[in-house]
């Protein structure tokens, strides 16, 4: 190395450097979320240079107003009891009974998060369609029922609430296995040798033991249901149920455009779901208080059920059943001309894929898709992990805290909204490139990623990385060869999830989406509004098999790189 | 003036030692396997064991040798493939007749390395629970509780929780939980690991006076000797999921019967050659030379056999002691300071060339320098002579 | 344009609602004839126009021509638009047709009403001849699509509107009482039909059609009923256009009568009547409520519906 | 035969003492705070310690004294708030002259408790990693890696990684990467506490032999006193942010300035009275009457004193020892099994009534049996006399 390199290479390394660049890296990601919002609040409630909250009274007049908050009320709590209980006991069933199906332990949280929501929604229309529902048919069928429609119609709450309970379940189930996982198991075996029962224990230690996880779990899912949007958007509508995030789309995409009270309404949003993060962090710091005295026993005991245990592995295969017929049936759809077409092999064939993949538009976004969500998962996980990493190194993690979970309580669309505002324009001039889809994707899905880093990091031996400075290591060497490897497989965790979440976007991508970069969401979209429904389910079934093979080849390479970081 | 009985000796010695009939626990012939990486580790090969009332057996062995295993066997939490268990007289296990009762409905309570303190729960409330878990009326679970905690010296510290406390007393609360059910037999699992030296002592005489206040059986997880020997009334030293000596802790240290269990208990110094029985004695021609040392186990002659003393029984002295054997010129290579004695590392000079070392006490104030040559003496009646194989 | 790179005078970029076999179609031909390049997106008229507001509002404007269904916008930003009254061919296009002089129709789509062949078998005496042959018993029980007036106010609003002065607004009323399956928009409403959800659809468009024809999905259409409202295809050039010459002459091409025939052809009334091979003839009972004012009463007509 | 003086004597008397003029570690005066629940907690409240070249400087203190805090702010691992330190003579850290070096720019390696080693590297990588950083050539490494494996006799475990050694390896791959990059100033962090005892004892004796052979200045951490004694050439005792005594361990063990220094450099028996000077001794008037000893701090006339005595100072004996001072009959209460000795404590009458416990060191063999009479014999020169205060 010439003594130049040599120079930029150790200022780069150097301590001060890195906290500068740390802090210029805080102040970009800070602009890149809150410049847009700021913008756009600036748009809808300065009035001619005077503030105004007129809109925030057209909001609360709005027809439908109060109807939409108890929706929104009952699909929120809803999802939030059933994902949880549904998550959090696949986590308990698998992490500490003998229910535990090895198999299947690494790959079920993973699967419902392959599969796109657009794809389960299909899915599930496809089965439970209330005449030409497959399953509807078969148990029409089975029960002998004279009927022509029905038994079960998936038009009402509990049926809106249950897709995305499964969808969302493994949020839970992440979050409490990796509890249960850390906390010692011998918690609940002195409970029972101290003469308590099995379920005494589940309801005297278990539970509470795990109420931190369970409730961050909770509000998780809570941020992601308020602003799920395809779910109530597709089920919700023949039900008549109207979420806010339904309520904040019309109020966008409909022309007259209602945006300022649309926009009234995610600020509303975004200031209950900040008070709900702020005290969960609060909650979680309060009951820090965990006791590991001393050597864990080794033990990873799993508590026999006795015949409880078939039921339990019961529940297991009824999920699993949940996620996956769905995904067959939306496989099975995309093989027939329309929807309502006879199950028969005459009328199964490829043409749906064969127009797909013939069309430029739609080849395009399918590329365009995947090298957007990889790219974005990438710069998301690493600003994630920078900012994490330098927020437990000088504990002092509010701000980052705050910047990096604000966009959870940003709906989408006022998110795209929003960076059109603020980037379309000059100075930036980054309409319709590729750029600004990035930019948004990063942004929208930050929480994210700053979930899996936060997990990621707090795994981080702080020794091993003290002792590479002791050994007399720069920052930057530090980085590179103790934190990255370390840091990888929990990383590469949160990049499949983000990755499925770009590839999978619809919202932001149909207002972002320039004509020279198609994306899948938006193509998607577009079929569906042209009636090209079979290519839309064709379109999803590509895309999860395109996401599997793009994520096995990357677990492949990551784990080579890991193999090593047990 | 002569030592004089005083009346408290009987009853004293009945509260510590075992009295032959009440066997708390009976574990014969304990199987446990699991499955690893490649086919089955059996962590428990055919263990039997049997503790009386009254009596505190230790398990001393190397990390892996299956003594939590057979811990968590008879606290009921592993499911053994084989043999039988009993509980105060009770079957809580059998394979031949399929018998296996959970652990709550076992008669025995478990002290974990971890403590296992439920972190939501306050000192009061953690040892409470066994009581509550049987169902004790409220009021007389304040009481007991607090009993307890002053027995424990935690008097005041019921409303806290595990974390606003230190490790010693983190541990004294886990004793007490697992003290107050009056639970026939209590099980610790290597309790001590984790708190200071200091600390440790004082939980240990603890552990034996409140034994001598409850009369519980005990079963006692260390692998630490001294540990061990200080609170054992019956020593079972493990190997590999076998027992390889069952004994008083004074047995097993003065009269092993392997390598394996003298290195066990102690720092040992080893001199190996070939035997020849003489008079009940076994000489050993080593390449110090013969060495004259008592078998503790049968011994063939012509085998190779190896000589095994520990720091104590060995003296560093000035002058020659006069005796015809056992006697080595050394020289002193390191000294440590032990507190009580100096801990000498001594070499010897062998016939073939490559020094042998040996490590042995001396009072302080011996004298002894650094680089400079003594005499070793090991009297034959201290020396073990044992088989070679395994150490 | 004032745009950087996008002044591109060998290519035009169109924003349309015209379904998109219609637009590949126009695009060729269009090509072939002046050689210049045509990219063109199509999008549901409210997010189409959405997107063109916004573009606009950024100064970052895109499109070259602008085709939606949105009067109100129209007529409200009349300004931003080029003056279309001298290009050629404009002339012959009817007073009727050209709602301000930036702003024609080159195409109008008449709602009808799509049924299920299957379902309909062997009764099709049975499919609705007229819109109170909707409140029929018979078809009480989700039997009804409906496409939610909420996603496309403004011709909802119109649409509702005339429903109400002709039937009664009591009408709308007892509609809701068949207990109506609400489908986001009218694709989707196709979408249920041809999975055999549903008898009937209100409403859809000749348009909607071809994509299920195409795939032998048993979907007929029956109407228009009066009063006829329907789909108007507002066309305008907006004056920041990147390639304001190349809108031009897409817009003179819109109403050439080749032109017109590709418009046109089996789904659309065209502007120039009978002359145009394969066009629609406008319904004598075709009404054209004002706008402003049909959106102004939707929320008494979505309380009639009992939607929220 | 006399003792022999052989050559190596004074080179390796040389290798393990300090060499008073090249002084490696100067710390003066460091202050170092931290935020705690309620204001500020102060770890170090001024402390100043001086190593030099070759020593090993052992810190003991119980758990939260500041062992630790002392030991990061060295490294560098922590910034303090006031105070000096130097290392190798360059000043790494000064309040006064805002200088403040990071770790990976002082001369010092670091042993972690918890060994530290990086998961994803092999053994061979581990050790080598210091010197990469060092920008040493590949070649380079490789041969000094090889060399300072088979130093910690790891020769053969280069490929392996960290999980797939035992505790013992993994803490001599952790050794072996401290050592290998030749600094000047080498910090043990209680390395030993999570190894088996039985390891523990030979990676202790490895320390001290590599210090030998590399010649550094050690820093050691531990709570454990005899783990302290062993390996220190300094010892320093540590309480709440300062420091208690320092010495050679002999010196605290005998001659303890503080009930706190005795009591922490191993088990102690005490009894408190008031104290008269008599010819450089103290007497004091006890519950037991009056003991005699000598005092190893300032003894003002008619205040109140203990007098301190451990195990193997005491003797239990069957007939009165014919001393006229230090003498007390006692009942031998409980007898615990040490390995080379017996530990026995014993309870003295008091002319009170609460009865005072004794912890006697008896040699195995001297026949006591539990619950009988027997006289316990301090000599006055061994029994320490020190303040009343914190203990
Ligand atoms: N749950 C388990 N699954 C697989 N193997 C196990 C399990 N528990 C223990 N083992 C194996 O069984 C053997 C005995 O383990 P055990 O925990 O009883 O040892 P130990 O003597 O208590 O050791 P330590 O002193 O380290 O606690 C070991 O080889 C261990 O790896
Ligand atoms: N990062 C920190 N934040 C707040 N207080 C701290 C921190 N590190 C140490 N302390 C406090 O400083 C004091 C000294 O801690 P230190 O870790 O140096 O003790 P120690 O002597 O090493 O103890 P141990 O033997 O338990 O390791 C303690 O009271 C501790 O609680
Ligand atoms: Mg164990
Ligand atoms: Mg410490």
């Amino acid at each position: 190395m010439s003594s130049a390199t040599t120079l930029i290479v150790e200022r780069l390394g150097s301590r001060r450097s890195a906290h500068r660049w740390v802090t210029l890296l805080l102040i970009a990601v800070g602009f890149l979320v809150l410049y847009p919002v700021v913008r756009m609040l600036w748009r809808s409630f300065v009035v001619d240079g005077a503030f105004s909250l007129s809109a925030f009274g057209q909001l609360f007049e709005a027809r439908g107003f109060s109807s939409m908050l108890a929706d929104t009320a009952i699909y929120v709590i809803g999802t939030v009891i059933v994902a949880t209980l549904m998550g959090g006991f696949l986590a308990w069933a698998m992490e500490r009974t003998d229910a535990r199906i090895n198999a299947i332990a690494g790959v079920l949280p993973v699967i419902p998060i392959l599969v796109p929501a657009i794809g389960l929604i299909f899915g599930y229309l496809v089965l439970f369609s209330p005449e030409s529902g497959y399953a509807n048919i078969l148990l029409r069928w089975l029960l002998s029922l004279e009927t022509t429609s029905g038994p079960i119609s998936i038009a009402n709450f509990p049926a809106l609430i249950f897709v995305t309970a499964v969808s969302f379940a493994p949020m839970a189930y992440m979050i409490v296995s990796a509890s249960l996982r850390n906390a010692d198991p011998a918690l609940e075996e002195a409970s029972r040798v101290n003469g308590a029962s099995r379920w005494r224990t589940f309801w005297r230690v278990t539970l509470p033991t795990s109420r931190t996880a369970i409730l961050s779990s909770a509000l998780m899912i809570a941020i992601l249901s308020v602003g799920a949007f395809t779910f109530p958007l597709f089920i919700g509508t023949p039900a008549n149920i109207t979420t806010a995030s339904v309520f904040v789309y019309r109020g966008f995409s409909s022309w007259p455009p209602q945006q300022d009270v649309a926009i009234a309404l995610a600020v509303l949003l975004t200031i209950v779901v900040q008070i709900a993060v702020l005290a969960q962090l609060r909650a979680a710091r309060a009951a820090n208080r965990a006791v590991i005295a001393g050597k864990r026993s080794s033990a990873s005991a799993l508590q026999p059920l006795g015949p409880w245990r078939w039921v339990v592995r019961g529940f297991i295969a009824f999920y699993m059943t949940a996620v996956l017929l769905p995904l067959l049936a939306l496989i099975t759809a995309s093989l027939l001309p329309y929807r309502g077409a006879t199950v028969s092999f005459d009328n199964f064939s490829l043409d749906n894929y064969r127009s797909v993949l013939s069309d430029a538009t739609s080849r395009e976004a399918l590329i365009n898709s995947f090298s957007f969500g990889a790219i974005a998962a990438v710069l998301a996980m690493l600003i994630a992990a920078v900012l994490i990493y330098a927020a437990t190194v000088r504990q002092r993690s509010r701000g980052i805290d705050l910047v990096l979970y604000v966009p959870a309580a940003i709906p989408n669309t006022a998110l795209a909204a929003a960076f059109i505002v603020a980037f379309a324009g000059p100075p930036f001039n980054l309409y319709g490139t590729a750029a600004l889809l990035i930019l948004a994707y990063i942004t929208a899905f930050l929480p994210q990623a700053s979930a899996s880093a936060t997990a990621a990091v707090s795994q981080l031996n702080k020794e091993l990385v003290e002792a590479s400075y002791v050994s007399a290591a720069s920052p930057l060497r530090t980085a590179r060869r103790i934190i990255a490897p370390q840091l990888l497989p929990g990383l590469f965790a949160g990049w499949v999830i983000v990755f499925f979440l770009g590839v999978n976007e619809v919202t932001i991508s149909v207002l972002l989406a320039g004509l020279d970069t198609p994306v899948v969401g938006q193509v998607a979209v577009e079929f569906f509004e042209s009636g090209r429904v079979p290519h839309v389910t064709a379109m999803a079934v590509l895309t999860f098999i395109a996401s599997l093979v793009v994520v096995a080849l990357a677990y492949k390479t990551v784990s080579r790189a890991a193999a090593t970081s047990r | 003036m002569g030592a004089t009985a005083v009346t408290s000796d009987i009853t004293a010695d009945m509260a510590r030692n075992a009295d032959g009939d009440d066997v708390k626990v009976r574990a014969s012939n304990v199987i446990k396997t699991y499955p690893g990486k490649d086919g089955l580790v059996t962590a428990l090969k055919g263990v039997s064991v049997e503790i009386p009332q009254g009596e505190m057996a230790v398990l001393l062995g190397p990390s892996g040798c299956g003594k939590t295993t057979l811990l968590r066997s008879i606290a009921g939490l592993e499911r053994p493939e084989g043999g039988e268990i009993s509980v105060s007289g009770r079957t809580v296990y059998s394979s031949d007749h399929k018998v296996y009762l959970p652990p709550e409905r076992r008669a025995v309570s478990m002290v974990f390395q971890s403590y296992a303190l439920w972190p939501h729960m306050t000192v009061a409330q953690n040892i409470g629970y066994p009581l509550a878990c049987r169902k004790v009326a409220k009021a007389q679970i304040a009481e007991r509780v607090q009993q307890m905690m002053d027995a424990v010296h935690l008097g005041k510290y019921g409303h806290r929780y595990p974390n606003q406390l230190s490790g010693g007393q983190q541990q004294r609360v886990a004793l007490a939980r697992a003290i107050i059910a009056d639970a026939d037999v209590i099980l610790f699992d290597e309790p001590l690991s984790n708190v200071d030296a200091r600390v440790r002592e004082e939980i240990r005489k603890q552990i034996i006076a409140l034994q001598a206040e409850f009369n519980f059986a005990g079963i006692y997880v260390t692998h630490d000797q001294v540990e061990a020997g200080a609170i054992a009334t019956k020593l079972i030293v493990m190997n590999h999921g076998e027992i390889a000596q069952v004994g008083r802790p004074q047995e097993l240290y003065d009269n092993p019967v392997s390598r394996y269990v003298a290195s066990f208990m102690g720092t040992t110094t080893e001199v190996s050659g070939t035997a020849t029985s003489i008079d009940g004695m076994v000489a050993l021609d080593t390449a110090v030379g013969r060495v004259i040392g008592k078998p503790t186990s049968a011994i063939v002659d012509g085998d190779r056999a190896v000589g095994v003393f520990r720091p104590e029984w060995g003296h560093v002295v000035h002058e020659h002691p006069g005796a015809d054997h056992n006697v080595w010129p050394c020289v002193v290579k390191l000294k440590s300071f032990m507190g009580a004695h100096m801990e000498v590392v001594v070499e010897l000079r062998t016939s073939s060339g490559a020094p042998v070392e040996a490590t042995v006490a001396a009072p302080r104030g011996s004298g002894l320098r650094e680089g400079q040559c003594y005499y070793l003496h090991v009297p034959s009646a201290d020396l073990c002579v044992l088989p070679e194989g395994e150490q | 344009g004032s745009n950087d790179g996008s002044g591109d005078p060998s290519k035009i970029t169109v924003y349309s609602t015209m379904i998109p076999a219609v637009q590949e179609k126009l695009a060729a031909d269009f090509e072939e004839r002046t050689g210049i390049e045509v990219d063109w997106t199509r999008e549901q008229s409210s997010a189409l126009t959405r997107r063109f507001h916004e573009e606009t509002a950024a100064g970052k404007p895109v499109a070259d021509v602008l085709t939606m269904n949105e009067e109100v916008y129209a007529v409200d930003n009349a300004s931003m638009f080029e003056d279309l009254s001298d290009l050629e061919g404009m002339e012959a296009i009817p007073e009727e047709w050209r709602l301000t002089d930036q702003t024609f129709q080159p195409t109008f789509a008449p709602q009808k009403i799509a049924y299920s062949k299957e379902k309909f078998a062997g009764r099709e005496d049975e499919l609705p001849q007229d819109w109170s042959d909707l409140l029929d018993p018979r078809f009480k029980g989700g039997k009804i699509l409906f496409a939610d007036p909420r996603t496309n106010q403004e011709l909802s609003s119109k649409h509702l509107y005339a429903l109400a002065e002709s039937e009664g607004e009591q009408f709308l009323a007892d509609f809701a009482a068949q207990e109506l399956t609400v489908v986001p928009s009218s694709t989707p409403g196709m979408e249920e039909l041809a999975a055999g959800n549903g008898e009937l659809l209100a409403y859809s468009y000749d348009m909607n059609l071809l994509a299920y024809e195409d795939a032998g999905a048993p979907i007929g259409l029956v109407g228009p009923f009066e009063p006829v409202v329907g789909l108007s295809f507002y066309t305008q050039i907006p004056k920041d256009a990147p390639n304001v010459e190349g809108a031009r002459a897409w817009v003179e091409y819109l109403v050439s009568p080749e032109g017109q025939q590709i418009i046109n052809d089996g789904v659309g009334v065209s502007p120039l009547g009978e002359d145009i091979p394969g066009s629609l003839t406008m319904p004598e009972a075709a009404v054209n409520p004002d706008p402003a004012e049909a959106l102004a009463k939707l929320p008494d007509y979505l309380d009639l519906l009992g939607l929220e």
